[in-house]
């Protein structure tokens, strides 16, 4: 499977954020998106996720025989993706597990059959490290346990497409451990991963991508 | 289907925990109903003629105060950018969560309503029907209300502005909600402008996700 | 206000409809042309000053 | 210039029509006319030819249907001089709806064919509604008082009128609360297309009660009921009407052009005022 993005130029209002971003993500690697505030991640990142429509260039999946097999404007990559973005996506009111227990059964696909809904709550919390904070409502954890409950939304549904926005923010070391070693099975098992951060992360197979300023007019 | 239901589900939960929403609306409807008679004076018979008219005003307002809430609680958490990756199309997503207002706050101020008939001297044998016509009548107020809902997720002064983009295009359930009721109370006993209050709310539940969805999508980016 | 029109009992009724028609009628036309003015002043400030538009220095 | 990237990939070399606050980049002989229309600066080559004129006509039609209206229409048989109110009173009521229903189009050219120029169409012709709108209130209820002894009557038609003059406040509050305006003119048309959708329902609905109005008399099957002698002022007023917000729309819409360019000129210069900071850091 790839991940194609094909001269993407993205605009916020009338302000040009990325002129021109092309590359293929193949299946088993990461893309590490880097630089300095404002150099446009965040956006790239919505852009492959399908929320914001590029004003030229596309994004597509390529299947194992590079055959075309969807792309975000149409919603096809979205279905395919976890995005964790800046902001966990978590109800206060509900506890870790019924949290987890929603997004396992809104989020899942064929390739999550196999396996019941309780399961994969029960595995995701093992992975993250909740298990002991399952029957505790989620409005009272601490930032760096939201997070991780955030990010074990990735573990609950089998997606090969994960972006990642500022994943390790308020994460601490063991968590960030945590965090790498699960985007590594996900690369080892044919994932991808798509993470903008401004922290070098250890991963396996990592490429990176340097994010300028936005460019300027001539 | 497990999606949409699982979206259902966790939305009622939520107004089931959060709570407040519910009771501020049903607080809220008694209070116009009993503001009424004390403006327009305590005339029984008066009243008894107004009331259902009364009703439907007050359900209108009351079921408006909890709009609001309906997406942009999900936009602030960061849920809906996640809701969006979901197998189910945004217009399902919108069309769980207005069923999720209609039954956690629609159904509600229904049943409320017969209640309050009680300040307003209405006859005893008209609340299975005043009953029958808010249960018909409100969906199309919860579907409508998240097209405006909507549309004001990004907007400043979102509270008063989805008011003054709603109430409008109430105007149809206003008037067939009260002709239901007066028709099938009244000699003539006719069923047609109850018929088209059904049309109105099941139209609504089909047209209404599509323009929130769109409005939705594009807030998103 | 005389014409050399009667209009009747209700001429105050009828030259009331048309005042309040030419009123925010001419409201409007000033504001446009107002509006248009500026406008014009703030571009023209621009060209003065030698800035181009993105898609014009492309072009 | 280009930013890093992983695959060097050709730029397509399509020219895409999108909306933006600018004029399109290029321009090729494969463009449709409507492409080359719909391009703001041609816009306002040909707006600007055409506006004094379309301005003039309207001035003339008007004043004609004016002398026509007071000096030769005869007073009505049955409201007598009061009758003199319809010949603006109408022409404000067709306009409040024709103007909705343009709302409507160019919304509708935002949304599915992000046509450029549709939204500043759309933009410029809400306000202009509005006004007529209220002037049709306004002036029907001045001719009320003498006709029906009230000012405002809960009469279907009168009261249809007044909800559009809620919707087009609806359209402006929303477009005025939205920071961003591309995404503004977007919510706007989505709300201008619900409301064209909900406004025969409203009307029906409101056609529930009884009606004191006179039925619709100009046009209906088997022609007009009105006698020749008031409905030619009557038309020739209508035309007139139509004329002057054609030109005052042409106007608004040149004007909100010129907004958005200076708009993009200013962005232009926070742009160049970062690169040379930038520059001077280096």
């Amino acid at each position: 499977m790839q991940l194609v993005a094909e001269n993407l130029t993205l605009e916020r209002g009338a302000r040009r954020i990325a002129n021109g971003v092309s590359f293929v993500l193949e299946s088993g690697t990461a893309l590490l998106l880097t630089g300095p505030n404002g150099s446009g991640k965040s956006t790239l990142l919505r852009a492959l996720a399908g929320y914001l429509r590029p004003s030229e260039g596309t994004v597509k999946v390529r299947g194992e025989n590079g055959a075309f097999e969807g792309s975000s404007e149409s919603g096809e990559v979205a279905e395919v993706c976890h995005f964790v973005g800046h902001l966990d996506g978590i109800k206060t009111h509900l506890t870790v597990k019924e949290n987890l227990a929603f997004w396992a059964t809104y989020l899942a696909g064929p390739a999550d059959a196999k396996q019941s809904t309780a399961h994969r709550v029960e595995d995701a919390l093992e992975q993250f490290a909740l298990d002991a904070l399952a029957e505790i409502p989620a409005g009272y954890l601490s930032a760096g346990q939201k997070r991780r409950l955030g990010l074990a939304r990735l573990a609950v549904a089998k997606r090969p497409i994960w972006l990642l926005d500022e994943p390790t923010v308020s994460l601490d070391v063991a968590s960030v451990k945590v965090l790498t070693d699960a985007i590594d099975a996900h690369l080892k098992a044919g994932g991808m991963a798509v993470i903008a951060t401004h922290l070098p992360m250890e991963l396996a197979s990592v490429r990176s991508m340097q994010l300028g300023r936005a460019q300027v007019p001539a | 289907m497990s999606a949409f239901l699982a979206l259902l589900s966790r939305d009622l939960r939520l107004a089931v925990r959060q709570g407040g929403a519910l009771g501020t609306a049903l607080g809220f409807y008694m209070l116009v109903v009993t503001l009424l008679p004390l403006g327009l004076g305590a005339d029984l018979n008066l009243l008894s003629r107004i009331a259902p008219g009364v009703l439907w005003i007050a359900l209108l307002l009351a079921a408006l105060l909890s709009l609001g809430r309906v997406f942009s609680s999900d936009y602030e958490d960061g849920t809906l950018d996640v809701l969006a990756t979901g197998r189910l199309p945004m217009e399902l997503v919108v069309g769980a969560k207005a069923l999720a207002h209609w039954i956690s706050t629609g159904i509600p101020l229904a049943l409320m309503a017969p209640v309050l008939g009680l300040l307003l001297n209405l006859e005893l044998s008209a609340y299975p029907l005043l009953f029958g016509t808010m249960l018909a009548g409100t969906p199309a107020i919860s579907f409508i209300g998240a097209v405006g809902a909507a549309l004001t997720l990004r907007a400043y002064r979102g509270g008063l502005l989805i008011a003054l983009l709603v109430l409008p295009l109430y105007v149809p359930t206003l008037i067939f909600g009260m002709a239901a009721i007066n028709g099938l109370l009244g000699a003539s006993g006719t069923m047609s402008a109850f018929l088209i209050l059904i049309a109105l709310s099941l139209a609504s539940v089909v047209l209404c996700p599509l323009a929130a969805a769109a409005a939705l999508r594009l807030q998103m980016q | 206000m005389d014409l050399g029109l009667d209009l009747g009992p209700h001429a105050s009724f009828i030259w009331a409809a048309y005042g309040v028609v030419t009123v925010v009628i001419g409201a409007m036309i000033a504001w446009l042309i107002l509006d248009g003015r500026e406008q014009e002043r703030r571009l023209a400030d621009f060209a003065a000053r030698g800035v181009k538009r993105r898609s014009a220095s492309r072009a | 210039m280009q930013q890093g990237y992983l695959l060097a990939s050709a730029g397509l070399p399509v020219v895409h029509l999108r909306f933006s606050a600018q004029p399109l980049r290029s321009f090729s002989m494969t463009q449709t006319l409507t492409q080359r229309l719909a391009n703001p600066t041609r816009f306002m080559e040909l707006s600007a030819s055409v506006l004094p004129w379309v301005a003039g006509a309207a001035a003339l039609v008007i004043g004609y249907g004016l002398y026509l209206s007071f000096f030769v229409a005869p007073p009505d048989y049955l409201q007598g001089e009061t009758a003199r109110i319809m010949f603006i009173h109408v022409p404000c009521a067709w306009l409040s709806m024709a103007v909705y229903a343009i709302i409507a189009m160019s919304s509708f050219g935002l949304l599915v064919f992000r046509h450029p120029l549709a939204d500043v169409s759309a933009k410029a012709a809400v306000p202009l509604g509005a006004a007529f709108t209220f002037l049709a209130l306004v002036t029907g209820s001045l001719w009320g008082r003498p006709t029906w002894g009230t000012y405002w009557v809960w009469d279907a038609r009168l009261t249809s009128v007044l909800i559009l003059f809620f919707l087009y406040l609806g359209l402006m509050a929303l477009r005025s609360s939205i920071e961003d305006e591309a995404l503004a003119s977007k919510l706007t048309a989505i709300l201008a297309l619900v409301g064209i959708v909900m406004l025969p329902i409203i009307k029906f609905s409101v056609n529930f009660g009884n009606t004191l109005h006179q039925p619709a008399s100009v046009i209906r099957a088997g022609g007009p009921t009105i006698d020749t002698a008031l409905l030619v002022p009557l038309l020739v007023m209508a035309v007139g009407f139509t004329l002057m917000f054609v030109a005052m729309h042409l106007k608004a819409m040149r004007n909100e052009i010129m907004r958005r360019r200076v708009k993009a000129l200013q962005l232009a210069e926070v742009e160049r005022a970062q690169a040379s900071q930038l520059a001077a850091a280096e």
